[in-house]
């Protein structure tokens, strides 16, 4: 019955996207409850496939084979896959269960915060959707589709509040997202010339030469090397790695808060992801051991540092609070990617392998939960308080206890400060980074830690220890609504609460916060988690199986 | 012949797709881009692809076409001062690499048509369906066989790209539209 | 290309003119009243037609969404508009994908996998070739035909004032 | 590249390879006529040349496609050149009412 359960996880959000709009044609503001719905049923379904993967002895190896036995794999699994698998391991496993989680929680600050109209929620549905396809598929080309999916949706919900700001940042994402779509696609194709295969197991075993029609491995192929080339360029542009990033900054920032919380938990998440599935799946510890190729892995680790060091300086100078938090996303992501590079570097054994791999886990689930844990507590302290700028924090510690002390433990967590999941993200990373002896990126993750205690210590400074400033009130009211709304206007009435906020939006803050914490105790549990896929990318083996 | 008419085609492609990217003025941009779609779904049929041959005919020049043209006509236009696109150097840095790389590997591309590139010769999946295509699903085409049989799931989320692309234009026009009536 | 600029062009603009701009043509307006149904028939072909030659769903149902787009040029899509009422184009494209869904999730209802089209034939004799067809003429089909239609009648209402819907009612 | 199919009986002292060639090189040249028409489409000056410049490209498009199908043996080109005939007539028409109704296409 569990094997089911991929299948159903992705095709239950996009039937119920067409339900906003059929029942629509009767109802209006139906939209809401509809997602609420289906998203339940999605969260079971997602506990239930959670449950089967880790529920027994190590990590159980869960395929779909779309299409059946006709249309699918046929008879042994030495065959080719003629059809499209989708995969749930130990991997993808963990990835489902913080997507379903997030977009349920989103809908409670979606209720009163969100942009109303069954469009958006057939959108919402949409994207939760091509999210769920994106981390469940084994498929390169359908991994593809689905980054389509979730690019199109997530460049119309970044609009849906249809102010000029945000239509400018839909289409530079549009843009520039779509730009890198291609380039994977580009890439995909570069793998199938040379391999005739596009499951991505499959095409792991030509490139290692093992199907007798293949000639020896492909690893020195420079057609191999150049889809890597292109792989790596088009995913890393949806993950935000510097300097493909222009477009996230202006997208977090300019979109709608719910969507907002949303898209920074999981759609970059959803970048990096596959990047770390095709570098350790498909591509191999082996292939970097080849010849020059670990000069690539460099290439990218370098990319990588500049986006850690860069975002979090950028995020030290930003005023407005999304913003902030948008390029401290840049920097994360950058720590991700460089330990998806440690983590298949020939510099490092296997102990190295081994923590760079937790790293990567650990802190792509973290990040997602810290990061939509600080834009809804941010968009929460925007509703309630009308406060969008740092200097407009100024004491409110004092009129929203749990949301500023959300806040601060949010962001201590991405500082990387015990116990909480961003330490343990970040320590597994560092110490992955340090047995590989990549002195540099030790360098890097210290410093990028500073200048994130730099701004997030200003932040907290703000909120407790400053008095509000007279002629520096946080403008109030209803008016700044849209982000580009001019904020602080000398002598504004502080109003309490511009009526928009709502006990789901501090619910789903002080939750947030509550679960990094605990998550930051549950280590060993993350580990466990985990470690399968460790395993897997230290036997550059191209399955997840089993653990051992 | 054959390469004679190839050549020609490709130039008459180029010259479209420069010209695209170097106009100024946008409603000769959508038309020159049209002439472009002409060319590239000659070039599917010369290379025996029919079916893609015919999406690019329907969709690229027809439907873009008036699409974009829609566009136009519901947003203001402004007047381009100048007819050529100035490039600029950033982009053109980036052109130019993309373009080294490109012909870089093209050459490293299996000859047209040849019988021992692995996308054709791999027994497990190309041969696969030539082989079995019709005995499993008693479809003629075997791209049909493909497309809705062996990859269903891929042309299930193709469609859904569709679908998303409607709801994300309702999305970003904020219309309900289909609730008044 | 010389630098001589083709400026000479009459002005286009659109902000101003334009749901009103339609102008009447009897020789457009005769020509697609023949034109249309040769195209839409040929769009269906083409959806039908699509396991035994090219092309195929996606195809016919662009050139059946395509046909509707030259009806709304001749004839105004104001009225083409009130001609084909929303609610189809609606059933169509979200009816279209959820139709898809279904063809794939009824196997799954009895333990197969998705979209496994032989199941058809072992549990109530239906021919394989059949689930294929269903799925590109129920499903691809109707969604491509729906949404272009749909694109062409979103883009031309134009956006909505974004002061509209984001009122504080809840 | 035989020509079965093409429906042209091949006479004894003309090989099949000659026709394929007869109807490709013309095929060329009317790619040749394409590329001259299109330097109209670049040039305009005005949007009325461009118009029927590209009307002229679909209707030589059409022509190959027939061309090429002759000489490739491939039927079922000319289903494509059909969707072309239909289409290229709509292109014309959204264009030309683009034009002369001063952006209002509707």
């Amino acid at each position: 019955m569990s094997e089911l359960l991929p299948a159903l996880l992705i095709v239950l959000p996009i039937v119920g996207a067409t339900l906003p709009l059929g029942v629509g044609l009767l109802r209006e503001n139906v939209g809401w409850s509809i997602a609420a719905l289906v998203l339940s049923v999605e969260a079971g379904l997602a506990a239930w496939l959670a449950a089967a993967v880790y529920g027994g002895e190590g990590a159980a190896r869960i395929v779909h084979v779309l299409g059946g036995e006709t249309f699918g794999r046929r008879g042994a699994t030495e065959n080719f896959v003629v059809g499209i698998e989708l995969v749930a391991d130990a991997f993808s496993g963990l990835m489902v269960l913080l997507v379903a989680g997030v977009a349920l929680a989103v809908l409670a600050f979606a209720r009163r915060g969100g942009p109303r109209g069954n469009a958006f929620y057939s959108g919402y549905l949409l994207l939760t959707g091509g999210l769920m396809g994106l981390f469940l598929t084994g498929d390169l080309f359908n991994l593809f589709v689905f980054l389509e999916i979730v690019g199109l949706t997530t460049y119309g919900l970044v609009a849906s509040d249809r102010d000029a700001e945000s239509a400018v940042a839909a289409l530079k994402y549009l843009v520039i997202g779509t730009t890198g779509a291609s380039l994977y696609l580009l890439g995909v194709g570069y793998l199938f010339l040379r391999t005739g295969a596009l499951n991505m197991v499959d095409v792991s075993r030509s490139l290692a030469g093992e199907p007798e029609w293949i000639d020896g491995a492909l690893y020195g192929d420079p057609l191999v090397l150049a889809a890597f080339g292109f792989i790596a360029v088009g995913l890393m542009t949806k993950a935000a790695i510097y300097p493909l990033h222009t477009w996230q900054p202006d997208a977090y920032a300019a979109a709608p808060d719910a969507v907002t919380v949303y898209i920074s938990a999981l759609v970059s998440t959803g970048g990096a992801y596959a990047f770390a599935r095709v570098t350790w799946t498909v591509f191999t510890s082996e292939f970097f051991a080849v010849g020059q190729n670990a000069r690539i892995l460099e290439l990218v680790i370098v990319l990588a540092c500049l986006s850690v060091v860069l975002g979090s300086g950028l995020a030290a100078m930003q005023r407005r609070l999304k913003r902030l938090f948008a390029y401290s996303s840049v920097s994360q992501f950058g720590l991700i990617v460089i330990g998806v590079c440690v983590a298949v570097h020939p510099a490092g054994g296997t102990q190295a392998t081994r923590l760079a791999v937790y790293g990567v886990v650990i802190h792509l689930l973290g990040h997602g939960l810290v990061k939509g844990g600080l834009f809804a507590t941010v968009g929460a302290l925007a509703h309630g308080t009308g406060a969008r700028r740092v200097r407009e924090y100024a004491g409110l510690a004092k009129r929203r206890p749990f949301l500023s002390g959300s806040l601060a433990v949010l962001g201590l967590a991405i500082v990387g400060v015990p116990p909480t999941i961003g330490f343990l993200g970040k320590w597994y990373l560092a110490v992955g980074a340090l047995n590989t002896r990549l002195w540099p990126v030790i360098f890097v993750v210290f410093a990028s830690t500073l200048l994130t205690l730099l701004y997030v210590a200003r932040l907290l400074e703000k909120l407790y220890f400053d008095g509000p400033a007279e002629g520096a009130a946080p403008a109030a009211g209803p008016e700044p609504e849209g982000p580009g709304a001019p904020g602080g206007a000398d002598g504004a009435v502080i109003t309490d609460g511009a009526g928009s906020l709502s006990y789901g939006m501090i619910a789903l803050a002080v939750s947030a916060a509550v679960l990094t914490v605990l998550l930051g105790f549950a280590g060993s549990a993350l580990t466990d988690a985990a470690q399968p896929i460790a395993q897997a990318v230290i036997e550059a083996a191209p399955e997840v199986s089993a653990g051992g | 012949m054959v390469s004679a008419f190839g050549i020609a085609l490709f130039g008459f492609v180029l010259a479209t797709a420069l010209a695209t990217a170097l106009l100024r003025d946008i409603l000769a941009v959508i038309i020159v881009f049209a002439a472009y779609s002409l060319g590239m779904a000659l070039f599917y049929a010369f290379l025996l692809a029919p079916d893609v041959a015919m999406t690019e005919a329907a969709i690229g020049a027809g439907v873009t076409t008036l699409l974009l043209l829609l566009t136009i006509a519901t947003t203001v236009r402004e007047e381009p001062g100048i007819a050529i696109e100035r490039p600029n150097l950033p982009a053109l840095v980036v052109f130019g690499g993309l373009l080294v790389v490109m012909i870089g590997t093209v050459t490293q591309f299996p000859a047209l048509g040849s019988r021992n590139a692995p996308v054709w010769s791999n027994p497990e999946v190309t041969q696969y369906y030539l082989e079995h295509s019709y005995k499993d699903t008693k479809v003629h085409n075997a791209v049909t066989a493909v497309l809705a049989g062996y990859r269903g799931f891929d042309t299930f989320g193709e469609a859904v790209v569709v679908f998303a692309a409607g709801i994300s234009t309702l999305v970003v026009l904020g219309r309900e539209v289909f609730t008044r009536e | 290309m010389s630098d001589r600029q083709p400026n000479e062009k009459p002005v286009v603009r659109g902000a101003d003119g334009s749901e009103s701009a339609y102008v009447e043509s009897q020789v457009i307006m005769s020509t697609v009243r023949v034109i249309a149904p040769f195209s839409l028939t040929y769009g269906f072909f083409l959806l039908f037609h699509g396991a035994d030659s090219p092309g195929g769903s996606f195809q016919g149902g662009a050139i059946i969404g395509a046909t509707v787009l030259m009806i709304a040029f001749a004839f105004g899509i104001e009225s083409t508009r009130n001609w084909l009422r929303n609610r189809t184009v609606v059933v169509l494209a979200a009816g279209g994908a959820a139709m898809f869904a279904l063809v794939g999730l009824i196997p799954m209802a009895y333990g197969a996998n998705f979209l496994e089209h032989p199941f058809y034939h072992e549990q109530f004799g239906i021919k394989t070739k059949w689930g294929l067809e269903a799925i590109e003429a129920l499903g691809v089909a109707p969604i491509v035909a729906g949404v272009v239609s749909g694109l062409f009648f979103v883009i031309a209402a134009g956006a909505l004032p974004a002061t509209e819907e984001v009122s504080e009612d809840d | 590249m035989t020509p079965a199919g093409t429906g042209v009986a091949p006479v004894a002292f003309i090989s099949a390879e000659l026709v394929t060639d007869v109807f490709l090189g013309t095929a060329t040249v009317f790619i040749l006529l394409v590329v001259a028409m299109f330097y109209r489409v670049v040039k305009g000056p005005s949007t009325q040349d461009r118009v029927l410049a590209v009307n002229v490209l679909g209707t030589n498009t059409v022509v190959v496609l027939a061309l090429l199908a002759a000489a490739l043996g491939e039927p079922s080109l000319l289903d494509i050149a059909l969707v072309y005939a239909l289409l290229n007539f709509l292109m014309a028409v959204a264009i030309s009412k683009f034009t002369v109704e001063r952006g209002g296409v509707l």
